[in-house]
Formats: C-alpha cells, sequence, structure tokens
C-alpha cells in the first residue's frame, strides 16, 4: 500500500516538470490541476492504508479548492493579455 | 514496507524543496504563482503524512487555495516580469545559506526525540474530557488556549482593516471594464460548486467539536464560495459601510470578548467558562467565530472595493 | 490582576465599538470615546499599581487550567507601571489628535484603541506563543495604521510587513526549539528548566534576531525610519513612544527569565557593545537628515541604544539597579518621543514643509511646538531634572563606581553628546531670526500645547523619581 | 469470494496507477497544449476513478464509499469544466498572437 | 535518520530558503512569496515535532492552525500593498 502511494505521489514529478517549463499558461494550471488530483489520490489512498477517514475529508476540500481555483483562475488571467496600458487608456 | 514509506518521504521531501525552490528562482512570475500553489498542495500531503488532519484541512483549504487565488489575482495585475538575479555573488550567498543550514542543523537534529518530562499531550489529554469538547486540537485553541484564538481574530480583523486603507481612493483592480464578461459555462459550474462548498464548511465546522476541522477551516471554505460566486459576477458587490457587513466581520472577537468578559464579571476568571456550558459556549463562539472568518477572508481575497463615496 | 485585565479590555472593546458604529458616528464622537477609554484603561492600571505594592507579582492562570497547560497572565509592578504608560500616551495623543487642526481620519480612532488593547495584552502575557500572536497584532496594527498617511506609506510599509513577518517567524522558529526541547511554552515554568546548551542558545539567538529586528535596534533598525517618517503625526508618535517598546519588553523578559544565567551573562556585553553603536550611528544619521521628522526617527534608533545598553548591562553583571534605569528609560523616551513627533508634525503642518531647513526662525513662528521640541529633546539629551536625566544618573551611578566599568560610561557620555548635537542642531536653527521661513498656515496653538504636554510630563517625572525607582526596584527581578 | 474480492481490488488499484503513470507520461511527452489536455483530463479521471472503486471493494462502511465517490465527481466535474475553460482561454490567447509565440 | 528528523530538516531548509529569497530577490512579489516559504518552513518544523509522540501534540497543531491564518492575512496585505504600489507607479508614469 505504501508502495502504491509512492508511485503514486511519484508522477508528480512529471507535473512539476511542466509546470517549471511551461510553455503557456495553460500548461501551468493544467499541471497544477493534474497535482490536485493526483494529491486527492494520495490522500485517499492513505486514508485506507491508516484507516482514518479524516484524509477523506481533507481529499474533498482539496478537490472542491481545486475546483474553485482553477475555474476562478481562468476568468481571473484573462484580461492579462489585454492590459496594455496604452490600448487601454486609448480606448477609454 | 519501510523502503516504500523512505521513497513516499522523499517524494515529498523533494517535491517540497524543488517547488519551494522554483517557486522563488524561476524566471516566470506565471510558473512561480503556479508552483506555489501546488506547493501548498504538497505541504497538505505532508501534513497528512505527519498525521496532522487539522493542518491538512487548514492547507487544502487557506494555503493551496486562497492564497494562491490572491496570488494569481496580484499577478493579473501586475505585469508579466522576468527576474534574473546576477550569477556573480549568488554561489557565495547560498554557500552562506548552506553553513547556516549546517549549523542549525547539527541542533536541530536533536530535537527529533520527545521530551520526557512535563509533556502538554499528556495534559491534554488528562483534561479532555472536562474542555467540553472531543478533539484535542480544538479544545486547545477554544479552551486550553482560547485566548491566543481570540487574539488571532483580531489579527484577522486587523489585516482587513488595513488591507481596506490601502487604495481606498484608488480603482480596484477587478472592476467590470477591464476584465471580461465571465463564460456562461463558469457561470453555471460556480451555481453548481457554490452550494457544495457552503455544505462542506457547515460539516467541517459541525465535525470540529469531535474530529478534525473547526472555525478556520469553515471560514475558509466558506470565503471560497463567496470568491467564486463574485468573479462569476453572481454576487454584488458587498459594503463594508453596511453595518451588517461589518458586525458580521466583528461578531467572531465580539462574541469571544463578551464572554472573556462576562466570565470574569459573574463567573471565576477571564476565560474560565462556567462547569457545563462549556460545550454551548464553545460551540457558539465557533460559530460566530466561522462567520467572521469567511466575511473576513472573503473580503481579503476577493479584493472588494467599497465607498469609495465616504 | 482582574483589574489590569479591564485595562486591557477598555480599549479592545472601545476599539471594536468604533468599528461598528458608522464613519459619521465615529467622526463625531470616536475621539471622545477613545479618550475616555484610555482614561477608564489608565485608572484601572493605576488600580492595578496599588495592587501590585501589597502584593508583587500575581498571576492568572486562563481558565484556570494546569499551569503549562494554560496561558499564564502576569501582573507584576513593571507590567502595571507599563499599563499605565500605554493608557497615558494613548490618551495624550488621542487629545492631540482630537483637537489638532490637522485632525485625523476617522480610521485612526478604532486602530489606536485597538493598538492599546493589544499592547496591554503584550505587558500581561506570560506565554511564548501568547507572546507571538501579540507580536503580529502589533506589527498589523502599526502597517493598518501607517497606510493612513495614504500612498507615500506604501512602501515603508510593505518593507515593514515583509520584515516584520520575516521576525516574527524567526522568533517562532526559536520558540519551536524552545518547546521541541522542554515541551512548555510558559515562561515562568521554563525559567526553571532551561540548561545552557547549543539548541537553546540557538533558539534564543533566534528569538532575539527577530525582536531587535522588531524592536528597530542596531543594527537590524534600517525599516525604521522610512516607516516612522512616513506616517501622520499622532501615528508617529504612537509608534515610536510605544510599539518598539513591546518586543524590547519580550526581549527582557526572555533574557532575565527564561535565558540561563551564564548564557545571559555571555549575552550581556554585546546587547551593551550593539547599543553603543546604535547611539553613534543612530545619533549620526540624525545629525545628518535633512529631513524633521526622519531626525526624529533616527533619534529613536539611537534612543534604543541606551535600552540596549541597560539590558546588556543588566544581564551583564545582573544588577538591578539597571533594571530600573532600563524601565525608566522606556518611559522617559516615551513621553519625550511623543512630544517630539507632535512638535515636529506641528512645525512641518504650520511651515508647510519637511526640510529641517524649515526651522530657521520656528522660535517666533512656532514658538510653542519649537519649545516643546527643545524640552523633549533636552530630556533625550538627558538635562538635569527631567525623566531622561533620572534614568541616565540610575544607569551611571554604578558605572561610576568602578574604574573598569568607566569604558561603558564613556559609550554613555559620547552618546549624550551626539545627541545633544542633533538637538541643539535643530533648536539652534529655531534661534535664526534673519532667514525666517514663513508659516504657510496659522499656526494652531492649541496642537502646539497639546505636543508640549508630554513633554511638561517627562520633566515632572524627575519629581516622582523616587515613587518610580521604587516602585520598579522592588517590583523587579 | 474474498480472494476474488481482493484480487480486483488490487487490479482496480493497479489500473488507477497506470491511468496516473500514463498521464504524467503524456503531461511530459505530448507535443502541444490542447493534447496534453486531453491527457491530463482523460487519465486522472479515470486514474482516479478506478482507485476510488478499487478503495471502495475493500472499504468497511458505505460513508467512505460515498464521499470517494462524491470526490471523484467532483474531480470529474472540475477537470471537465476546467479543461473547458482552459482550452478557451488557450484559445483566446492563440488568437490574440500569432501561434508562434508559443512562449506565453 | 528518523522521518521526524528528515521533515525537521526540511523545514528549517525551506525557512533558510525563503530567508535567502527575502533577502536577495529584487521582485516584491517574490518577497512575498518567500516570507511565506518561511513561514511554511516554521510550521513544518512544528509539525515535526507535533509527530514526536504517538498520537500528534495537539498543542503545536493549534499553534500552526494560528500560525497559518496569520500567515495568510498578512499575505493579503502585502499583496494589496504590492498591488497598490504598482498602480501608483502606473498612474505616475503616464
Amino acid at each position: 500500500m505504501a508502495l502504491l502511494i509512492a508511485l503514486t505521489a511519484l508522477t508528480m514529478l512529471a507535473a512539476v516538470w511542466r509546470l517549471l517549463n511551461g510553455p503557456t499558461t495553460a500548461d501551468r494550471l493544467l499541471s497544477v490541476q493534474m497535482l490536485g488530483t493526483t494529491s486527492i489520490a494520495v490522500l485517499l489512498l492513505m486514508a485506507e492504508w491508516q484507516q482514518q477517514s479524516h484524509w477523506r475529508d481533507v481529499a474533498l476540500v482539496l478537490a472542491l479548492l481545486g475546483a474553485v481555483i482553477s475555474a476562478a483562475l481562468v476568468q481571473l488571467l484573462r484580461p492579462v493579455q489585454k492590459r496594455d496600458p496604452a490600448r487601454q487608456r486609448g480606448q477609454s | 514496507m519501510a523502503i516504500a514509506e523512505i521513497i513516499l518521504d522523499a517524494t515529498l521531501i523533494g517535491l517540497l524543496l524543488v517547488m519551494g525552490l522554483g517557486t522563488l528562482h524561476t524566471r516566470r512570475t506565471g510558473a512561480s504563482i503556479a508552483l506555489f500553489a501546488g506547493f501548498g498542495m504538497i505541504l497538505a500531503l505532508v501534513w497528512a503524512r505527519l498525521g496532522a488532519p487539522d493542518l491538512a484541512l487548514a492547507e487544502a483549504a487557506i494555503g493551496a487555495g486562497l492564497t494562491s487565488a490572491l496570488l494569481l489575482r496580484a499577478a493579473s495585475i501586475t505585469e508579466e516580469e522576468e527576474i534574473s538575479i546576477p550569477a556573480r555573488r549568488q554561489w557565495l550567498s547560498w554557500l552562506f545559506v548552506a553553513v547556516v543550514f549546517v549549523w542549525l542543523a547539527l541542533h536541530v537534529i536533536r530535537l527529533s526525540t520527545p521530551v520526557d518530562s512535563p509533556s502538554l499531550p499528556n495534559l491534554v489529554a488528562g483534561h479532555l474530557a472536562d474542555s467540553g469538547v472531543d478533539h484535542p486540537v480544538t479544545a486547545v485553541l477554544l479552551n486550553f488556549r482560547a485566548w491566543d484564538t481570540l487574539l488571532e481574530l483580531l489579527v484577522l480583523l486587523l489585516a482587513l482593516l488595513g488591507f481596506r486603507q490601502v487604495a481606498r481612493r484608488n480603482q480596484h483592480p477587478y472592476d467590470a471594464d477591464s476584465h471580461p464578461a465571465p463564460w456562461p459555462l463558469l457561470k453555471a459550474w460556480s451555481r453548481s460548486l457554490a452550494p457544495l462548498l457552503v455544505v462542506t464548511g457547515m460539516y467541517l465546522l459541525w465535525r470540529g467539536s469531535e474530529s478534525a476541522g473547526g472555525a478556520f477551516q469553515a471560514g475558509a471554505v466558506l470565503a471560497a464560495a463567496f470568491v467564486l460566486l463574485r468573479l462569476s459576477g453572481q454576487l454584488p458587490v458587498v459594503h463594508w459601510s453596511r453595518w451588517t457587513v461589518r458586525l458580521a466581520a466583528l461578531v467572531g472577537p465580539a462574541l469571544f470578548l463578551t464572554v472573556a468578559g462576562a466570565s470574569a464579571l459573574a463567573g471565576e476568571g477571564w476565560l474560565d467558562y462556567p462547569d457545563g456550558m462549556s460545550t454551548p459556549l464553545i460551540l457558539l463562539i465557533e460559530a460566530a467565530a466561522t462567520v467572521s472568518i469567511a466575511v473576513t477572508l472573503a473580503f481579503l481575497v476577493s479584493g472588494e472595493e467599497e465607498d469609495i463615496a465616504e | 490582576m482582574n483589574l489590569a485585565l479591564w485595562s486591557m479590555a477598555i480599549p479592545l472593546v472601545s476599539g471594536l465599538v468604533l468599528l461598528l458604529a458608522g464613519p459619521r458616528q465615529v467622526r463625531r464622537w470616536g475621539g471622545y470615546l477613545t479618550l475616555v477609554a484610555s482614561m477608564a484603561s489608565g485608572l484601572t492600571a493605576w488600580y492595578a499599581l496599588q495592587s501590585t505594592t501589597i502584593q508583587l507579582r500575581q498571576y492568572l492562570l486562563l481558565g484556570n487550567w494546569e499551569e503549562g497547560l494554560a496561558i499564564r497572565l502576569e501582573l507584576t509592578t513593571l507590567s502595571a507601571l507599563l499599563l499605565l504608560f500605554t493608557a497615558l500616551i494613548h490618551g495624550l495623543v488621542a487629545l492631540y489628535a482630537r483637537f489638532s487642526r490637522h485632525g485625523i481620519s476617522h480610521a485612526y480612532w478604532p486602530l489606536s484603541c485597538l493598538l492599546h488593547g493589544t499592547l496591554a495584552a503584550l505587558w500581561l502575557s506570560g506565554d511564548l506563543f501568547n507572546l507571538y500572536v501579540t507580536l503580529e497584532l502589533l506589527g498589523l496594527t502599526s502597517i493598518a495604521l501607517l497606510t493612513q498617511s495614504g500612498a507615500r506609506a506604501w512602501r515603508p510599509a510593505l518593507d515593514y510587513l515583509l520584515l516584520s513577518l520575516a521576525a516574527s517567524l524567526c522568533y517562532l522558529l526559536g520558540v519551536a526549539m524552545l518547546y521541541g526541547q522542554y515541551g512548555l511554552l510558559d515562561i515562568t515554568l521554563l525559567s526553571d528548566m532551561t540548561q545552557n546548551d547549543g539548541a537553546t542558545r540557538l533558539a534564543l539567538i533566534l528569538m532575539t534576531g527577530g525582536l531587535m529586528l522588531k524592536a528597530a535596534m542596531w543594527p537590524l533598525h534600517g525599516w525604521l525610519p522610512a516607516a516612522h517618517a512616513s506616517a501622520p503625526t499622532a501615528v508617529s508618535a504612537l509608534l515610536s513612544a510605544l510599539v518598539v517598546k513591546g518586543p524590547l519588553f519580550i526581549l527582557w523578559r526572555l533574557w532575565s527569565e527564561v535565558a540561563p544565567i551564564d548564557a545571559a551573562v555571555q549575552a550581556g556585553p554585546l546587547f551593551a557593545a550593539a547599543g553603543i553603536a546604535a547611539l553613534i550611528g543612530g545619533g549620526y544619521a540624525s545629525l545628518r537628515s535633512p529631513y524633521i521628522k526622519t531626525l526624529v526617527a533616527y533619534s529613536t534608533v539611537a534612543q534604543m541604544g541606551y535600552a540596549m545598553m541597560a539590558l546588556g548591562l543588566l544581564l551583564f553583571w545582573q544588577h538591578p539597579q539597571m533594571h530600573v534605569a532600563l524601565w525608566l528609560f522606556v518611559i522617559a523616551h516615551g513621553l519625550a518621543k511623543a512630544s517630539l513627533f507632535m512638535a515636529a508634525g506641528e512645525i512641518q503642518n504650520t511651515l508647510g514643509t519637511r526640510r529641517i531647513s524649515a526651522l530657521r526662525g520656528a522660535t517666533q513662528t512656532v514658538p510653542i511646538a519649537m519649545f516643546a521640541f527643545a524640552v523633549a529633546g533636552g530630556s533625550l539629551i538627558g538635562l538635569p531634572p527631567s525623566g531622561g536625566f533620572l534614568s541616565k544618573w540610575v544607569l551611571l551611578g554604578p558605572l561610576l563606581n568602578d574604574p573598569w566599568h568607566w569604558p561603558w560610561a564613556a559609550g554613555v557620555f559620547l552618546g549624550t553628546l551626539v545627541s545633544a548635537a542633533y538637538v541643539f542642531r535643530a533648536v539652534i536653527m529655531g534661534f535664526d531670526r534673519v532667514h525666517i521661513k514663513r508659516p504657510d498656515l496659522n499656526p494652531d496653538r492649541t496642537a502646539q500645547w497639546l505636543a508640549m504636554l508630554p513633554a511638561l510630563l517627562v520633566w515632572a517625572m524627575a519629581l516622582s523619581g523616587n515613587w518610580l525607582t521604587a516602585w520598579l526596584g522592588g517590583g523587579g527581578i | 469470494m474474498t480472494l476474488l474480492l481482493e484480487a480486483l481490488c488490487i487490479a482496480l488499484l493497479m489500473g488507477g496507477l497506470f491511468f496516473f503513470l500514463t498521464g504524467a507520461l503524456g503531461l511530459l511527452r505530448f507535443p502541444d497544449t490542447y493534447s496534453r489536455l486531453h491527457a491530463v483530463t482523460k487519465a486522472d479521471n479515470v486514474g482516479l476513478g478506478l482507485l476510488s472503486a478499487g478503495l471502495a471493494l475493500s472499504a468497511a462502511d458505505f460513508q467512505s464509499t460515498g464521499f470517494m465517490a462524491l470526490i471523484w465527481l467532483l474531480v470529474m466535474a472540475s477537470g471537465a469544466t476546467s479543461a473547458q475553460l482552459l482550452a478557451r482561454y488557450q484559445r483566446e490567447q492563440d488568437q490574440q498572437e500569432p501561434p508562434t509565440d508559443g512562449d506565453r | 535518520m528518523t522521518a521526524v528528523s528528515t521533515y525537521l530538516l526540511t523545514g528549517m531548509a525551506l525557512f533558510l530558503v525563503g530567508l535567502h529569497g527575502l533577502l536577495t530577490l529584487q521582485s516584491m512579489l517574490r518577497r512575498i512569496i518567500a516570507v511565506n516559504l518561511m513561514g511554511s518552513g516554521v510550521f513544518l518544523v512544528l509539525t515535526a515535532l507535533a509527530a514526536r509522540v504517538p498520537d500528534a501534540d495537539p498543542v503545536l497543531h493549534a499553534l500552526v492552525v494560528t500560525g497559518l491564518v496569520v500567515s495568510i492575512s498578512a499575505t493579503a496585505l502585502a499583496l494589496r500593498l504590492h498591488g497598490a504600489i504598482q498602480r501608483h507607479r502606473e498612474d505616475d508614469d503616464s
């Protein structure tokens, strides 16, 4: 079981590599999402391994917050590209 | 089995260090922030590995969730900047860090064996029955060391006050004009996600007295729901100038102080809950604190701008 | 003990009430409520002080839990005196802020009340982690107060915030190490257990570093002048007179109680030497400063040198008289600095410039504020019979007795010379009658008198010197 | 029966792990954002689904099974939605800037 | 080398990395993150210390929960100040 957890955790390295190397913002957000899902998997496995149900609560919160973040941030990140000061002032 | 645990620990620690270093020293701001969000998730796993469910919950909600939302919002108003560090003296400072680390490590490593004499965990376990709740962490937070928690609520409040004062006259970064309208999909998604968040927040609060969870975690999850709804444009701007909003932000510390003062006046002493009243009082305080924490965090994260006309 | 708790709770509650009330109401009666709260808090602190003369050391285990499990609140003569001092300064500053013509925004009142309550909580706390929380609270309150002066304070506020956070984390790491080693957070219990070994010393170093940064002690003072000089006048007065004293108090408790005595003796000379460096370095920077408020802010750095020196020598010799000197000094400096900042602010507002050259002819244009500046400066220098003189006299007593201690005494004299130099530089400029800078506005006489009030009190301190030394001497270590 | 159940459980867990590994591989090796998006979401959802199914088989009570089902649904929905949002975001970016400048 | 001691050392390392970042980095956003890393390091030390006893020390967990809240509120304030300074600068430029 522990080995399974460890191996699952190891797959996060791939996501980190993608995080560091991009190249696009969407890629990075995607990697964060991947990290989140893997963390959830690890937490669920740990709940089974240690027979403790509170890790499932943590997994639930992580899933919820992950969903909030990835949804909210797409919205937040959109105007970054438009934030060309000259153009913005020109419009207003 | 042992080897597997070592692999797990090594993976977690490796990830933690790589992401920690990466978030500071990677060249792009976007990558840095995404790494920080991932860092929070790994940290939640580390708390789980170290047997700290309350922390894992708090980290998942606050560290991985709200802090990265904050950072991303900050980055969305900051120009993308690439940092370049002069490589000349870089190795010297790292050498210095390494030396200090070795020096600290030599002392710290000795702390890894538990102390034998008066140990607080035993004291907590011994008095848990009298504390009014079943979960030791909640008992510490709201009974044994309630004074810390009361001051903590004030810390949160003061952060909000400072936050409100900055840029009062300027316009807020997130206003409807500069951001495109949210996609319908985002709207629909947040409409279905928000109730789930609220239910989870309530669940965490309710579970707090017997298991991991409590006011801080619940407040953070509720705040996340609020932020999501605000971002997708489904809630109106909340104004600090409304007294109800101020009351919601203040009710936690105010109720806590009232209980403390009343117990000093009429009861045994400051924050000494009367016998038999601990459980209801703690629940009341926790509920009030959750409201305050949720409102305050929601303000801090969504960065509401308010009464300019004041 | 309950009296002391009320002295803390009154400002906290009034702060919350002021927050709940709308801006319009706060504008109308916020100042008065603050004044009443500080007076009530001061009154209860006075009675608490009376009670400590009967019972020197009182403590309360919160929630009546067992020792070690509960947070301990402690009331000694010193903490009662500090409660009184906090209420006094807060009241005086509130008086100035309320009646000065350059009024302050309504957001000031709840924050200053909360600052008062936080400091009271700090003076009373006897628990390492609880002290961490009060430190954080103090830091955030100061930031919130600082940001009131608008955009020009943002940058200093951000620097201050980051450094202050880093400092409290250093402190917290030290607390973690002490807890790791002894399993306790209670200062009184820890004081019996600590041993002089590597891990304890490391923890003490970490905590000291953090606290020195927070108290702006040389060489970790870099953030202070910008932050204190950019705040609104009343806020600068509070920050310089009160806020930097909080970490100093924790530092004193740490080294005189938690630290094993041989470690404290080893560290003493280092503190004292850093104190002398602060006196000279801060004084020199103050002498060179082109702005009035920066001069006053650097003088805080310099004056904290005396406190550090008294602390260092207290640890080195374990001489109770040094304890008296340290806290006399803190009180005298608080009063003088409040006056100095308010006078500087008044001069600056009336003359319409921040530059020190504007002081030319100030004895004619803003005579009362200039007089307050000189009087408060006199206490900083240590002219008799001011409070500053009193504290220095107590400090010098043991130093002059023994020829081996004369180098330290020389340090004190050197510091006195430097502070005389920077105070006189400003005052002499005030007597310049040739190049008078005409005021932009009519001088505000009430505000100037209010700025004078703490300075008069610090001179009156010498009259009550006997009581103060008796209180501090009896209730000390 | 129990043996069969255990074998099935292990098979499911292994399957989950396999999908996580392939997802990681896809994230590493696929050439552009859209295909990476595809790889990650597919693999993650199936991986987590198989894992939860495996765990549910060995779980003692219904509560934890329900919890895992909830989490899985949540992750799936969130994955689907955010994949949509991310893809649109990426397209918006691509339309704004010439595709040769993929460094954003 | 037990698990506790490795995590203790990791906490220390994170603290130092954060401190180093705070002192050497130019970008304000990175410095804010650096302070957060320092905080995480300290919390890791505290939690590792808590894991020394069988059922994990609840006092330390409570302390870290308290610390986490301090750190997010301070981070929010710092980021707000940072954003305000940036916008102010932009306004000055134009």
